[in-house]
Parts: C-alpha cells; structure tokens; sequence
C-alpha cells in the first residue's frame, strides 16, 4: 500500500496491509504534528506534494528496501492538506521475519522519505504567521524557512 | 520547444503561479532550462541554493537532454514526512 | 502502558495511550506468531509468563528507556496463553519528540525484553508436537527446545 | 526458614509441580537454595545450564540472604516477546 490521501491516516489499515503469516516482526512508525519546535507553538501544518511523483519515489523506495533487507510487506501513507497537532502526516509500516530488519528498513525508508519524496510542509505559527519549510535554504522574505533542517 | 515548469511550495510563491510555460531550444538540457529559470523567476537565483529539477517524475541531472512533453517540476528543499 | 493480557492486543489502545502533542514520533513494534521457523511449521504458540515480575521488569525497562532517551511515552503489552498464527504476542510503543529516539528506544526495548522478562512460549508445531523454548539450553527430552536462540 | 519456590515452563515439567517447598537454615543464600533444588529435581543440575533465580520479582545474586516470606521463583531461559 503506497498512497497519498487527504483524509486521516488509518494505521490499522496500514498494519493490516503489510501482516504476513511469515512475518514475526511489524514496525510503524507514524510522523504526528508536534506543538513545539525549539520552543516556538505551533497550531498546524499544511502539506503539499507533486503527488504523481511522490508515489514514483515512494515506489522505488518500497523496492529498494526490499532488495536490501529481507522483508516481506513495506507501505507508506502519506497525508496531504491541514494536519492538526497530535495528528499523523505519515504512517510507514515493515513486516519482516526478524524484527532488526523491520525496525532497519522503517528508519532507513523514514530517513529517504525525507530527503527523496517531493512534499512540503508549511508550519502555521500559534502567533498567526506561517511559512514553508525548507530545509538548507534561508534568507529574507516572510516565506523562508528559519530552520536549517527538518527536525522531525 | 516549449516546456511547462510545475512549481510548488516557496518557488510558487516567488513566481506568484503555479506554472512557467518556457521556449527552449530542441536541445536543451535541464541545465538550460535552469537557467531561464533563474530569469524569469530572479530569487530562485538569489537563494543561493539550487533547487532540485524533475523531469517525468525523476529527479534529473543538469546534463540530461529534455524533450517536448517532458513533465518538468521544480523541486525546492523537501520537508515531507 | 503496562500490560500482561489473555486477550488479544488492541494496537488502537496502546498507541493512542503513548501519544502526546510534543510527540512528532511514534514507533510501535508488534511481535506476531510466525508461521515458519528455519522451515519447520508452527500451528500456535502457547505463552505463560510470571507476571508480578514480568509487570515489575517492563516498569523498570520503562523508566530505563526514559532515562536513556528523550522519550515522551513508553508501553508495552504482552499476550499470555494461546496466540495463533498472525496474531500478536507483543505491542511496544514509544513516543518521542525526534524520531530516532522512538526507533533506538523500541528497539532496545524488544532486546531487553527479550532478555529479561520471565516469560516463555512454547512452540505448537504443525506435525502435533510441541516444546519450551529455552534459548541456550539442549538436551535429551521431548521438552526441550532445539534451537539456540530465540529467532524473532 | 520454610520457602516456597515458583517453577514455570520446562522446570515444571521436569519438577511434576508447580511449587517447591523447601526447608534451609536460616542464613541461607540464593546459592543454598540452588543446591537444595538441584538435590529435589536432578535434571536441573543435569541440563548444564544454571538458571537464573527471582526473589520478590528481581532477579538475585548468588550470595543474597534469603529471608522467610520471600517470594521465590525459578527462572528458566526466556522466550517472551
């Protein structure tokens, strides 16, 4: 299951999808909304992706982890639009024999997904403003990140 | 030939469109197209980073050729996850 | 979280009681009864454990995990009597404010688990015959395990 | 002191019972009552693998004292998770 969706992630879904009679291992992870960030509030994210892309990259990524841990099921959802505090932006669940490939895969996919697949989000501040993040790239203008990197 | 540059995010802040339509020579390169760019859209160049170019859903290489009806994005920092 | 339960593990549960809105994390590994082990089938596990000192050891892995990690929330459950093919024996969930913490600190949960909880299972093997599991330990006996290790 | 000791999983089995009571001197340590259950189920001494012992739910070293009303229990190699 790899999928882009505006609705609420269902992790019970996503866990189902990737069970496997073979598998004595599942890892999720989910990637939730935190209120603060370096001690700034913040009341909500919207996301955005280049949504055909993004699914091409989730793709490869599912491929890829396959062929470099034995695994057995990998899925990935991401969520897309307004995503309140305490709410997950990204579930991905790894179902493998042995549970030290599933937790290597899901952190090494989770580390990808960050770096590979084209999604931004845009950090709406407690105080009423807001910006995009991009990680590496800062310099004037109301609509430039503060942050050097992703911190999640 | 002519070219379609999606822009998301910041970049389609600073263009004020979600879209670039660009004429480019038949043998252009991503590197070429890069720096029309960086013309028409003066802050991409400003920033100082050089933001990522995807062509049919694949992140692209300065050199590769591009072709009519290549779909082209301009991929700024990524922040998903 | 602490849990040792004769029911099925409700995953919804635990990973609704880990979450926190500084948390922009959540890990949740589950262990499942797998079906095939060195290609030898299994029709069932059957665990007991005893469980005063099974709850007292999650408790002090817990806290140890929280001193370790800057974790947020941290619970565990485990299944005791029968668990069939697919289902799972054991829910560990972490939530943190970065996600590397959450996958280290449930990674090392599972290991210290693994290794200090009295709990055992006894392998139902689809040919009828069934064994303790005792890692490290062989010998003469139709109870004894004939593996080295335990394999998830 | 008068003891009881827990036994759980292939320990049970060999022993025939859940439960083990035992009789030992009153400065006796977590390595005397080894003996003593060794001495009641031969098969533990004969499987070559000690096995670690509880008392009141923490794992004990060999020379802790034991006191009457402890709660004892026999641990053999764990396979939870």
């Amino acid at each position: 299951m790899i999928e882009v969706t505006n609705h609420k992630i269902d992790t019970n879904k996503l866990l189902a999808d990737v069970q496997s009679p073979l598998a004595g291992a599942v890892v999720l992870f989910v990637g939730t909304t935190r209120q603060l960030t370096d001690g700034r509030e913040t009341a909500s994210l919207d996301y955005e992706c280049h949504e055909s892309m993004t699914l091409r990259q989730f793709e490869k990524l599912r491929q890829e982890a396959t062929r470099r841990w034995p695994i057995l099921q990998c899925g990935v959802i991401h969520r897309i639009g307004r995503v309140e505090i305490g709410e997950a932006s990204i579930a991905v669940a790894v179902s493998s024999p042995h549970r030290a490939d599933a937790f290597a895969a899901a952190s090494w996919l989770m580390d990808e997904i960050k770096q590979q697949a084209p999604i931004w989000k845009r950090e709406n501040w407690a105080d009423g403003s807001s910006q995009w993040v991009h990680p590496g790239l800062d310099g004037p203008g109301e609509n430039l990140a503060d942050t050097a990197e992703d911190a999640t | 030939m002519n070219l379609n540059v999606q822009l998301f995010a910041v970049a389609r802040d600073w263009a004020g469109r979600d879209q670039i339509p660009l004429e480019l020579p038949a043998d252009a390169t991503v590197e070429r197209l890069r720096r029309e760019l960086d013309r028409v859209v003066p802050r991409l160049a400003e920033s100082g980073v050089r933001f990522r170019i995807a062509v049919n859903d694949e992140f692209a290489a300065d050199h590769q050729q591009l072709h009519e009806n290549d779909s082209i994005a301009l991929i700024p920092p990524v922040s998903g996850g």
